[in-house]
């Protein structure tokens, strides 16, 4: 919850005003040519329901593996798909390999941003 | 670029023509370098014609009285190297007693091989008498006029000839795709019979590129020519610019017709057998004979399978028997030293099977290829180190 | 000869390593039932490709099967594989040897009583495969055990070791092939220490469900 | 018509004769409780005929079984190999095979002539080609037809493990008691019936000390009782026992088969016993080898003596050769020099065959893909014991 300013007015000090002391530019106003990956990477965690399937079906068969093959092979299945996803991408995406389509990932970005840099 | 242009080395006309000219260096031009369509030899030939007036006059610029110099001392070299070599000939042909006019380049190495035979494994070690052509790599001839001008339109890529093949593709590529668009409009299926039959071919590997294009490449720009490539190739209509892809394209070594099977051999008894000889794994050396009609009898160094104590040993002599279905049929006798156990039987595994092929089908040759029994097996124990225990293991940290 | 000879040193050129280890694009053996199932247009695909030599534990007979090979691997200790070979048959021997006494005892339920000690392994394994693991992740100064789904492979690895460890805790007078051998004959039926170990980190990874996003944050 | 009822008369009469023969071989296979297969016992690779002196040329390479009791009496002491044990354990029935050179060895013991000195025959051969098992087959016969049997299951046990050695009367003699009691009970369990029926005697009379001492006429079943109560004294009434077993089969009261495994054991050059200097002891100074180096001279008749020289007696192996000649040393070969060499080799293929249908019939192999028993033959190389090995893992 954000504290409007105005309180702290009535303890701390009032705010400089621009004429005195003027804006000066240390660091250039201007946005990088590369895009962070923190954002992308996200928690991209894989099979999470299939595997609160399981854990329920496990938990009321008191964890005998024979009463629920259904839900082992789904989450087994959706584990293998992940993976071959993922190494799909390491080839292919990862090193920046530029799909068709619209959903970019910061390295095939940052290539481009590369190739057609802010203008100074 | 319709113009057709040949480009070769400077070539011996130059001289020819205008011998005065070259002593004051003042006017030798070499006309543009360009690539004929027919056969792409990029770097043999070139034509030379005596250039109009109007450019005589201009001042020789510095780097082509440099790039003049060197090109005259190159056709000096290959001059004289190609007198030396034809006086050689005619020596090598009266020594071996053939006419020397028709003495063609097989009849040379033949000579050369016979009177210097030599042990060395890798051919090209061994002595050999070549064209300068391909002795000396070929040299580009001048891009550019005395003007400085470069004749390529790409030239200032620093890799001309790689850059237009790029250019090629892509045009092929777009050519393609339009074709595809027209016939799709008119609902027609590629044809699938005259699809292009890549399986067995393999894109032009990288130093075969260079030694075409006579330019270096680098690793990225060989990739991108191969990704070009492998979207032309994988067009549908593909085998309409058939021609223009087979250049590129190097033929893979078929596996399975590589080696060729030797005969059998028939001994007193009327039995049929071969022997291979040096069958070798780590440091074990054996000789294995094969006989036919046999009852599955097996005496290595004179004595029986028991030879071998251990069960890993002896399975590995019943492997490739076992896998061509010959077990009970066939006498193997080998004799073999050096090595350990898993080593001698691995040199008699491979020698068993490489015997094996020649009492078997061509589809069980390439299944037992396929089974990985007709690889020779190089790998050799890794050396130790010094500063370290082993190949790998390193000594144990002591804190005092 | 000199040929195929000459094939391995160029092939091994720009090959990494030369001489320890195969170049890149070398395929690997096949056994000859992958061949069959294999159809006619992946086999072309084999044939312009070399391929390695088959290893010399591998071989198509009739006493080399996967998992025994795995699991002679994992009793080897220091490179002593002729000793694990000879370990892995007596626990055969003495699985068998409990069937067919049971077999001969009981002839009633011929068919129920099963002698083949290679079969009762693989079904030892597979009922001790585990589904989850627990791994322990850091997360704000405190290790959280998540529970990860694993792979195949990990899988059979985990059975296997499982079952080696609990044939290791012998005392000194039981000899291992015995206690390996009534391990998977325990396994195989369904009871047993590698089970209730295997129920106990599915019951863990289950408590512990709450931390499963936890991962790969 | 009357032919034809005739005809049908003799035809009924054959039929319940064959009906009768049939129950009859079936119920003497029947002494060990093994189940259905045993109507079935009488098919390629078993043969009924359990009594070893009618085994012929048509019953080699074919499984018969011991009767339980005999092969109690016969092999409590030891005789068969531990595993040959395990494995009748566990296929329930005591089961040999019929193999040539046992034959050989029967042919030649029936038609000797007692009355000669007495013939020694040396079984040698490979490891694990099934010498001790041979051994067997003619020791079950000796039981059969009432020979006195004088069986040393292993000899190099004594030079190699021996129970406990003690200093014997003669100064230099190493004493094995516990050993020659242990050999004692073994002789009495297999000779206890013929020994009530012979009611033999002992025509010396032996002092042990001075309270002790058993007079002349007693019988030997006394004297081997005494052997067996007084461990001190067993090696001397092994001695005492051994020379009258000679003297009464000289004099024809009984016949004798002495039978003695690993008999290369006793002129190895030394055992692994230590005398008191902490050196190591040659065989002849042990009191136990000398009453069996007496027993396989040829000074007694109305007896047979079987002998096997074994590479793996006394040194695991690394002997060069198997050949009598060499394992038995100059000494031991003069020693029994006349004697009839038996080569003991490896299976034949029909022998192999067999073994693998009777592994199968005791369900001991399961993985039997096409061509299995090829590859069995190739890797064993027909030798049994490593057959043996080799199928533990099938």
């Amino acid at each position: 919850m954000r504290i409007p300013g105005a309180l702290y007015a009535a303890r701390g000090r009032a705010p400089q005003s621009e004429k005195d002391v003027p804006f000066q530019e240390i660091l250039p106003l201007r946005l990088k040519n590369t895009v962070s990956g923190k954002a992308d990477s996200g928690s991209d965690v894989a099979c999470l329901q299939e595997m609160g399937m399981l854990f329920a079906c496990m938990k009321d068969n008191e964890f005998v593996e024979k009463y629920c093959h259904k839900e082992i092979q789904q989450f087994q299945n959706c584990f293998k798909c992940y993976m071959d996803r993922k190494f799909e991408a390491k080839k292919t995406v990862n090193q920046g390999v530029v799909q068709p389509g619209n959903n970019l990932n910061y390295k095939q970005l940052n290539k481009y941003m590369r190739r057609f840099p802010n203008p100074v | 670029m319709s113009k057709t242009m040949a480009l070769r080395v400077f070539g011996l006309n130059l001289v020819k023509t205008n011998r005065s000219l070259l002593q004051n260096a003042c006017k030798a031009t070499a006309l543009p370098a360009g690539q004929t369509v027919a056969e792409a030899s990029y770097a043999t030939e070139v034509t030379v014609h005596a250039s109009p007036a109007a450019i005589q006059k201009q001042k020789v610029s510095k780097a082509m009285k440099a790039y003049l110099k060197r090109a005259t001392e190159h056709d000096e070299f290959m001059k004289t190297q190609h007198l030396e070599f034809q006086i050689g000939k005619r020596h090598l042909a009266n020594m071996m007693g053939a006419d020397a006019e028709t003495f063609t380049q097989e009849d040379i190495d033949e000579a050369i091989s016979y009177l210097f035979p030599s042990g060395l494994y890798d051919p090209k070690a061994r002595p050999a008498m070549k064209t300068p052509e391909e002795v000396f790599p070929a040299r580009k001839a001048a891009e550019f006029d005395e003007t400085g001008r470069p004749f390529h339109s790409m030239f200032y890529t620093g890799k001309p000839n790689f850059f237009q093949l790029l250019h090629e593709i892509v045009e092929e590529t777009n050519k393609l795709y339009e074709l595809e668009e027209r016939m799709l409009r008119r609902g027609i299926k590629p044809d699938e019979n005259q699809k292009l039959e890549i399986a067995g071919f393999q894109v032009l590997p990288k130093d075969q590129l260079e030694t075409q294009l006579v330019e270096s490449i680098a690793d990225i720009e060989y990739t991108n020519f191969s990704n070009s490539m492998d979207r032309l190739i994988a067009s549908p209509y593909a085998y309409k610019s058939k021609a223009f892809i087979e250049r590129y394209l190097k033929p893979l070594m078929d596996q399975s017709k590589q080696l060729e099977v030797p005969k059998p051999k028939i001994d007193e008894q009327g039995r049929q057998y071969i022997t291979t000889y040096e069958c070798l794994r780590k440091t074990a050396r054996a000789d294995v004979t094969v006989r036919m009609p046999g009852t599955g009898k097996i005496s290595i160094n004179g004595q029986d399978v028991s030879y071998f104590e251990d069960e890993n040993s002896r399975e590995q002599l019943l492997f490739p028997l076992n896998y061509s279905e010959l077990l009970g049929k066939v006498d193997v006798e080998a004799n073999v030293e050096g090595g350990g156990p898993s080593g001698q039987s691995g040199a008699i595994r491979w020698g068993i099977a490489m015997c094996l092929r020649s009492f078997v089908d061509q589809e069980m040759i390439e299944s037992m290829r396929l089974a990985g029994l007709l690889t020779r097996d190089y790998r050799r124990r890794e050396r130790k180190k010094f500063g370290q225990e082993g190949a790998r293991r390193k000594y144990t940290w002591k804190k005092r | 000869m000199a040929v195929f000879y000459r094939i391995a040193i160029q092939s091994s050129i720009y090959g990494c390593r030369s001489m320890s280890m195969f170049p890149k694009h070398f395929g690997d053996p096949l056994r000859k039932k992958d061949m069959e199932d294999l159809n006619k247009s992946e086999l072309t695909k084999f044939y312009h490709i070399p391929i390695k030599a088959a290893l010399n534990n591998h071989s198509d007979t009739v006493f080399s099967d996967e998992i025994k090979l795995k699991m002679m691997n994992y009793i080897t200790k220091n490179g002593n594989k002729a000793l694990a070979r000879g370990l892995l048959s007596r626990t055969f021997e003495i699985i068998k040897r409990a069937q067919t006494e049971r077999l001969h005892l009981s002839p009633t339920d011929k068919q129920n009583v099963n002698t083949n000690a290679e079969k009762l392994l693989i079904e030892a394994v597979e009922n001790s495969r585990p589904l989850l693991q627990l791994t322990s992740i850091k997360r704000g100064g405190v290790n959280y055990q998540v529970p990860v789904p694993i792979t195949k492979k990990r899988s059979y690895f985990l059975a296997m070791k499982w079952l080696l460890d609990a044939a290791f805790e012998k005392d000194k007078k039981v000899c291992l092939p015995e206690r390996l051998a009534w391990e998977i004959l325990d396994a195989a039926h369904g009871q047993g220490r590698v089970i209730k170990k295997k129920d106990d980190v599915h019951k863990q990874c289950e408590s512990n469900r709450a931390y499963a996003h936890y991962r790969w944050s | 018509m009357k032919m034809f009822r005739k005809h049908l008369g003799n035809l009924s009469r054959v039929s319940t004769q064959l009906q009768r023969n049939v129950v009859q071989l079936s119920t003497n296979a029947e002494a060990s409780p093994i189940e259905e297969t045993a109507a079935a016992s009488v098919n390629e690779f078993r043969t009924a005929v359990a009594n070893p002196g009618e085994h012929s040329a048509l019953h080699v390479a074919k499984f018969y079984t011991i009767p339980v009791e005999q092969k109690k009496q016969i092999f409590t002491g030891g005789g068969l190999p531990k595993q040959y044990e395990q494995q009748i354990k566990t296929f329930t029935e005591p089961c040999l095979m019929v193999r040539s050179p046992a034959l050989e060895l029967l042919h030649y013991i029936k038609n000797a002539d007692l009355t000669k000195p007495v013939v020694r025959y040396v079984l040698y051969g490979d490891n694990g080609v099934g010498k001790t098992l041979t051994m067997a087959h003619v020791l079950h016969y000796g039981a059969i037809n009432d020979f006195l049997l004088v069986h040393v299951p292993w000899a190099p046990n004594w030079m190699k493990r021996p129970k406990e050695a003690s200093n014997a009367s003669q100064e230099g003699m190493l004493d094995l008691p516990f050993d020659a009691a242990a050999w004692l009970v073994h002789f009495k369990t297999q000779n206890a019936k013929l020994l009530q029926q012979l009611q033999l005697k002992t025509n010396k009379e032996y002092v042990w000390s001075k309270r002790e001492s058993t007079p002349a006429g007693s019988s030997l079943i006394e004297l081997v009782e005494h052997g067996i109560a007084r461990i001190k004294y067993a090696t001397d009434t092994t001695v005492a026992l051994i020379s009258e077993l000679k003297q009464l089969s000289t004099a024809g009261q009984c016949k004798i088969m002495v039978a003695i495994d690993g008999f290369n054991a006793f002129f190895h050059p030394e055992t692994r016993i230590f005398s008191d200097n902490k050196q190591r002891v040659t065989p002849d100074r042990i009191t136990l080898t000398q009453p069996f180096l007496d027993i396989t001279n040829y000074d007694w008749t109305n007896g047979v003596c079987i002998l096997s020289v074994d590479k793996i007696a006394m040194t695991e192996g690394y002997m060069d050769s198997y050949m009598p000649r060499y394992l038995l040393g100059t000494q031991g070969f003069e020693h029994i020099d006349p004697f009839v060499p038996i080569h003991v080799e490896n299976y034949t293929d029909k022998e192999f065959h067999s073994y693998i249908n009777y592994y199968l019939d005791r369900h001991w192999i399961n993985k039997t893909p096409q061509g299995f028993e090829e590859q069995l033959k190739f890797m064993s190389n027909k030798n049994p014991y490593t057959l043996m090995q080799l199928v533990k893992a099938l």
